[in-house]
C-alpha cells in the first residue's frame, strides 16, 4: 500500500520527523545487533554472560525517544540496552561491560553486562535484585522536587518484577507526593520460566496503577511510536505536575532468558515462532518502507554501518586491559 | 558550656545540618506533625516544613529506597526507622543498594545516607522493640555503623554522618535518650567516624564496649576503683569500622579484656573485637577473652522478670569485671 | 421508631437470630469495657502498654461473626481484639496478657498486649512489625488447600500496614491460586500520626484488589451488620473456591494510638468528637433497642455483668505470677 | 554405595523426603517445570506435581512468608531463594517470623521450615550471585544455619533439616554443586544439625573451616603432609549452632588455629570461632588465632581479575596454614 506525501503517516501526526523515525530504527537495530554479537561470543567461550533486550526493543527505544537525556534520569532493568543506547552508551560501552574490563562505563567491569549506570548520561547505577530500582526513581523524582528541578524519573522493569514489595511501594510514595515518575513495565509474559498466570494476579500489570491513584496504561510493546506516544502523555502529565504513570508495554522475549537458560522447557516453539512474526524489527521497518522513508538499499547499509561498530567495537573491547587484580579493594568508600 | 540530654543532642545536629544545607532532610514515620515517636524530630517540621520534614508511609523499604534514591541524585536525606527491629524490611536496599552503590558503580554513583534507628532495651519495649540490631550490619563492607554513648558523641557523630558521602548507620540508644545529659557546645562540630573514645585508662583489665553499656561499665569501674581495680575503658561509638589501633593498645593496656555489649553474643560485635585481638595480641593477653552479652535467645520477653533476665545491668558487670581482675 | 413484628430487622433479614445480635453486641462491649480498664490500669501505673481497639468494635465482631472458629483461622493484628474475644480468648486472657504474667495464653508474657495467639482458638501467633501476617494467611490457606480442608484464612490489618509489600506480595499470591483468604482492612484513617492522604494514595485502599484479580469491597466500619454481610459474602467466596477478598472497614480510632501516643498533636479535638458521635457501641445499641429485642435494663446488667467479669479477671491476672527469670532461656528451640 | 554429586545429594533427599511425608513442598522461582535455574529440583514437577512444587512469584518475602504461615499451619515446606544474595527482601519475614515464632509463643506456635539457597563464588557470579550471606543470619537466635561441603552431608543434613521442627537456612555452596561427589546411601539418612566434622586429625595446625573451602584446606593439608606438617581440619558444616565442643578440641589439638572462609572478614563466622577460642582455650594456644578470609569489600566483582583477588583458592590456603605452622 502507497501513501500520497499529503497522507501524513503515523509518526508524522504524532509530530516526529522522518529523521526521528529512523533514529528510532537505528537505535532499535543497534541494539539487536549488538544482542546477537553478544550471544555469539558468549557461545563461542569469550563472555561468560549475556541477558537479552531481544523482542523489546520497541518498547525501549520507543520509551527513551520520548525522554529528554538531558533533563530526565533512567532507572532501566537488566534488558534495557535499547533505553541506555537511546541516552548515549555506544557499542563499545556495551562490549566493555560484556569482556569485563576496566574501561567499562557501567561498573569498570565489576558487574554483569546488563547492570547499567552512567552518570553524566543520567542512567542511575543498577543492581541484580530486581525491583529495587524502582524506589530509587521516586527519590530521584523527590529530590529534583525539592531542588526545583523539573524532570522525569523513568524505571523499568519486568512484569515478574511488579510482584515484589519494593514496587508496591514505591508506586504507592510516588502516588501520595504526585511525583513525575514514569513506572515502564515490559510485559514479556515470563519471569524465567514462570508464566503470566502463575506470578501476576491481575489481568494486566496496569491494572494496579488503581491502587495508587495514577492513570495505567497497557500499550503495544511491538509498536515503537504507541509507546512512544503513551510515554510522551506521560512525560507531560508529569511535567505539568500531576504524577505519575504505570505503563505496561507488552512484549515477547524472543531469546532464552539469559545465556544460562534453556526456555525449551518452558515455552513450546510456536510460541515462540508466533512472536518472532511479530518481531518489532520487521514490523516496523516495513512500516519504514512502506512510509517510504526508508528503502531496503538503505536498510542493508545501515547494517553494515552497524556491524562495523559493533566489530571496532568488540576488537577494541577484547583487547582492552582488565583492571588490575588490587583494584577490588577501591571505591568502598569515598577514597 | 550548655549541657544537653542525648535526644536534644540529637535533634540539634539535625537542626543545624537542615539550617546549614538544603539538601539535608528528613523522612520517616510520625517524624512530622507528631516530631517522632520518641520526639527526635522535634520542630523540624515547624521549622522546615513538610517538604524537607516528610511523614512517611508505613513501608521501611520505601523509606530507605526513596532516600537512597534522592540521595544518589544529590540530596542529604536522614531516613528515620521509628524502631531498629523495625530496619529488617529496609535490609535488601541498605545491604543490596546503598552499601553497594559506590562500588558496583566504580566511584561514579555514591549514597551520602544517613538511617537513624533507635535501638535497646530495658524500656519494656518487648521483643519487637528492644532489639540491638548492629552486628547484622557490622559485618557489611560498605556501610558505617555508629552507636555512640553520650549527647557529645552523639551530635558530633551524627553531624559527621550527614556529611559522609556514603550511607551511615546511626544507631541511638532509647534508653540513653533521656537518662544520659552532658556538655555539648552549641555551634557545630563533628567527630571522626571509627574512632573509639579512652573512657579511663588503667592497669588491671580492659573494657571494651559501647552504647548504654558504656555508662554501665564507667560506673562499676569508678566503684571498682575504691576497691583498688583499675579499669581501661574503651567505648567503641562507631561498631563498623571498628577502630582496631585503640582495641589493641586497649587490650595491650592490661592484658585482660572483658568485651561487653546488650546484643546477644553469638555473632555480636564482641565476636569481631575478640578476634581481632585474639590476632593481632594474643601474645599480650594474660587472661582469656571474656564477653559478657545478651544471652542467645530471640529477643527480650516483655514480662519484667524475663526482661531483667535478659539485660545487664551493673550489678552483672561488675561480677564480670571483678572475675576478670581476680584471674 | 417502633417496628411492628411482622417487620423484618435488618440482623434477621441476614439470617442472624435476635440472640445473635445481642452476642454480637456482648462482644463489642466486652471489648470496649476491657479496653477502657487497660487504660485505667496504664494511667495508674500498673500495666506498661496498651493499644486499644476502641472505636473498631463493630467492624472486628462484625467480621469475626462471620467465621466459624472452629473452622477457620484468624491472623488478627495487635487492635483486634474484638476479634479474638469472638474466637474465645477471654477478658482473663487479656488481662495475664496485660499484665505479662506467665499464665498469658499468648506469650506466656513474654509479648506485649496485643499480640495475639493461641493454637487451639486458631488464632495464629503475631508479631510487631506490622503486615507480616499477611503473607501468613495466604501459606495457611495454602496448606489448607494442599491438605484438602475447607476453610477460610482471615487476616486483618490497619490501612498504613497496606502500604507494606508484604500486602502486595500476598494479595498476588493469594490472586494467582484463588486462595480462600480474607484480607481485612481496617481503615480508621491514621497510621498512628500520619493522615491517610499522606500514607495511602489511592481514594480507597479497596482500590487496590483491581491488582490482584479479586474484589474490593468498602463497608461501613461503624456497623457490625453490614460487616458481618461483607465478610460472610466473603468467607462464601472462599469456600466456592472462587479465591480472596479484598474488605476495607472504615473506621475511627476513638483513641489515641497506644498509651505511648497523645493524638493532640495531630488530630482536632472536633474531629475525634464528631467521630465519639458515630461510636458503634452507641449507634449498634440503638439499633437493638429499637429493634425491641434490647432493653435500657437488660444493658445496664449486661454492663455490670461485664465489669465485674473484667474485675475478677484483673483481680486473678495481677495476683498471678511472672515467669521464672529463667524461663527466658525457653523454646529457642523445640525442648 | 554409589558416589553421586552434590546436587544430586540435595535433588535426594527433597525426592525422598516428599515421598515420605506428604506434607513437604517446594517452592520458590522457576523450581516447576525449569527444575530450579540450578536444576536442584529437577524432576520434582514432574514426579509430585504443580500443587507441591510451586512457581512462586518473583517475591522472596512471600517466597517466606506464605511458606511460614504454611509451616505454622502443620506443613513443611522447602522454600528456594534462587540465588542467596535475595535473600535479603526475606530477612523480615525470616528474622522477625520464622525465628521467633516458637518463642513468642510460649512454645504454642513452630515454624518447621526449610529455605535453600544457593551462595558462594568462583562462579563469574558478579556482585549479586556470588555472596556468602551466612553471618547475616548466625546471629539470630531462633535459627539454624547448615553450610555442608560433601554430597554426603548435603542429603543427611538436608533431611535433619526438613524433619527439624524448627526453621533451617540451608546454604549451598553452587561451587559445589557439580564439583563435588562422593559416596552417598541411596536410603535416607540423617546427620545432626550442629555437628562439626573432623576431616583429618594432626599435630601441627589445626583449620577450622566449612564449605567449598573444606575441600581446599584439605587438599592443601594433604600436600603439607608431605612436606611434615601435619593438619587437623574440622569443617563445621553448621554455622548456627556452632559445635563449641569439637572447636575447643580442635584447637587445643594443636595449639595454633587458622579459620578460613569465603565471606569477608569482618564479622564473619570466624569471628566467633576465634572468639569462643580466646575465651575457652586461650591458654592451649602457641600462636595468634589467624583468620583467612575475603576481603572486606562489598562483593566479588565480575572480572575475572578481580575475582580472583577476592576468592581464596589453594594458593592463598597452602600460604596461610604454611605460616601458622612456621609460627
Ligand atoms: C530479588 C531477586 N530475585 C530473583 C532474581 C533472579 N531473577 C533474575 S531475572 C528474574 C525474572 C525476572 O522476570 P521479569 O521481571 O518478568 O523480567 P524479564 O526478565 O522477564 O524481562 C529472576 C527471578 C533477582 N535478580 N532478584
Ligand atoms: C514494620 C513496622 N514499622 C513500624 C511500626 C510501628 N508502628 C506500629 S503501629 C504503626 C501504625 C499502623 O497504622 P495502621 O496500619 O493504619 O494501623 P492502625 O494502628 O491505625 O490501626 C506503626 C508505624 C511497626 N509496628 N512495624
Ligand atoms: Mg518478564
Ligand atoms: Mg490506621
Amino acid at each position: 500500500m502507497r501513501k500520497g506525501v499529503t497522507t501524513m503517516s503515523r509518526h508524522t501526526e504524532l509530530g516526529l520527523s522522518d529523521a526521528d523515525a529512523i533514529r528510532m530504527y537505528r537505535y532499535m537495530l543497534l541494539a539487536r545487533t549488538i544482542d546477537e554479537r553478544m550471544w555469539l561470543l558468549n557461545r563461542s567461550g569469550k563472555i561468560p554472560f549475556v541477558i537479552s533486550c531481544q523482542g523489546h526493543e520497541a518498547a525501549q527505544v520507543g520509551a527513551a525517544f520520548a525522554l529528554d537525556p538531558t533533563r530526565d534520569y533512567v532507572l532501566p532493568y537488566y534488558r534495557d540496552l535499547g533505553v541506555t543506547l537511546t541516552f548515549g552508551q555506544t557499542a563499545r560501552d556495551v562490549m566493555l561491560s560484556g569482556f569485563a574490563k576496566k574501561e567499562d562505563p557501567n561498573s569498570g567491569g565489576r558487574q554483569m553486562p546488563g547492570h547499567f549506570g552512567s552518570r553524566d548520561k543520567h542512567i542511575v547505577t543498577g543492581s541484580s535484585p530486581v525491583s529495587t530500582q524502582i524506589p530509587h526513581a521516586v527519590g530521584v523524582a523527590l529530590a529534583a522536587n525539592m531542588q526545583g528541578t523539573k524532570l522525569v524519573a523513568y524505571t523499568s522493569f519486568g512484569e515478574g518484577s511488579s510482584n515484589q514489595g519494593d514496587f508496591h511501594e514505591a508506586c504507592n510514595f510516588a502516588g501520595i507526593h504526585k511525583l513525575p515518575v514514569i513506572f515502564f513495565c515490559e510485559n514479556n509474559k515470563y519471569a524465567i520460566s514462570v508464566p503470566y498466570q502463575k506470578e501476576v494476579a491481575s489481568l494486566h500489570v496496569a491494572d494496579r496503577a488503581a491502587g495508587y491513584g495514577f492513570p495505567g496504561v497497557v500499550v503495544d510493546g511491538n509498536d515503537p511510536l504507541a509507546v512512544y506516544e503513551a510515554v510522551r502523555e506521560a512525560v507531560e502529565r508529569a511535567l505539568r505536575g500531576e504524577g505519575s504513570t504505570l505503563i505496561e508495554a507488552v512484549v515477547y522475549r524472543l531469546v532464552p532468558h539469559s545465556s544460562d537458560d534453556d526456555d525449551r522447557v518452558y515455552r513450546s516453539r510456536e510460541e515462540v515462532e508466533a512472536a518472532k512474526r511479530k518481531d518489532p524489527l520487521i514490523t516496523y521497518r516495513a512500516y519504514l518502507i512502506e512510509s517510504e522513508i526508508w528503502t531496503g538499499a538503505q536498510d542493508q547499509a545501515l547494517r553494515q554501518e552497524l556491524l562495523d561498530e559493533i566489530n571496532q567495537a568488540t576488537a577494541y573491547a577484547e583487547s582492552a586491559p582488565y583492571s588490575d587484580p588490587e583494584e577490588a579493594l577501591r571505591f568502598v568508600y569515598a577514597e | 558550656m550548655a549541657t544537653k540530654l542525648y535526644i536534644e543532642a540529637i535533634r540539634e545536629a539535625m537542626t543545624q545540618e537542615m539550617r546549614a544545607d538544603a539538601n539535608v532532610f528528613v523522612m520517616g514515620e510520625d517524624v512530622g506533625v507528631r516530631g517522632g515517636v520518641f520526639r527526635a524530630t522535634q520542630g523540624l517540621y515547624e521549622e522546615f516544613g513538610e517538604a524537607r520534614v516528610i511523614d512517611a508511609p508505613l513501608a521501611e523499604s520505601a523509606i530507605a529506597g526513596v532516600a537512597i534514591g534522592a540521595a544518589a541524585y544529590g540530596m542529604k536525606p536522614i531516613a528515620e526507622i521509628q524502631f531498629a527491629d523495625f530496619i529488617m524490611p529496609a535490609i535488601n536496599q541498605i545491604v543490596s543498594e546503598a552499601a553497594k552503590m559506590r562500588y558496583r558503580s566504580n566511584n561514579d554513583w555514591h549514597c551520602p545516607l544517613v538511617v537513624r534507628a533507635p535501638y535497646g532495651g530495658g524500656v519494656h519495649g518487648a521483643l519487637y522493640h528492644s532489639q540491638s540490631v548492629e552486628a547484622m550490619f557490622y559485618h557489611v563492607p560498605g556501610l558505617k555503623v555508629v552507636t555512640p554513648s553520650t549527647a557529645y558523641d552523639a551530635k558530633g557523630l551524627l553531624i559527621e554522618a550527614i556529611r559522609d558521602p556514603d550511607p551511615v548507620l546511626f544507631f541511638e540508644h532509647k534508653g540513653l535518650y533521656r537518662m544520659v545529659k552532658d556538655e555539648v557546645p552549641d555551634e557545630a562540630y563533628t567527630l571522626p567516624i571509627g574512632k573509639a573514645a579512652i573512657r579511663r585508662t588503667g592497669d588491671d583489665i580492659t573494657v571494651i564496649t559501647y552504647g548504654l553499656m558504656a555508662h554501665y561499665a564507667l560506673e562499676v569501674a569508678e566503684e571498682l576503683e575504691k576497691d583498688g581495680i583499675s579499669t581501661y575503658l574503651l567505648d567503641l561509638r562507631t561498631v563498623a569500622p571498628l577502630d582496631k589501633a585503640a582495641i589493641l593498645a586497649a587490650a595491650r593496656a592490661t592484658g585482660k579484656v572483658l568485651v561487653i555489649h546488650e546484643d546477644n553474643k553469638t555473632g555480636g560485635v564482641g565476636a569481631e573485637v575478640s578476634a581481632i585481638i585474639a590476632e593481632e595480641a594474643l601474645f599480650d593477653l594474660d587472661a582469656p577473652i571474656m564477653r559478657l552479652c545478651g544471652p542467645d535467645i530471640p529477643a527480650m520477653p516483655f514480662s519484667p522478670t524475663m526482661e531483667r533476665f535478659y539485660m545487664l545491668n551493673p550489678e552483672k558487670v561488675a561480677n564480670a569485671m571483678r572475675q576478670l581482675a581476680a584471674f
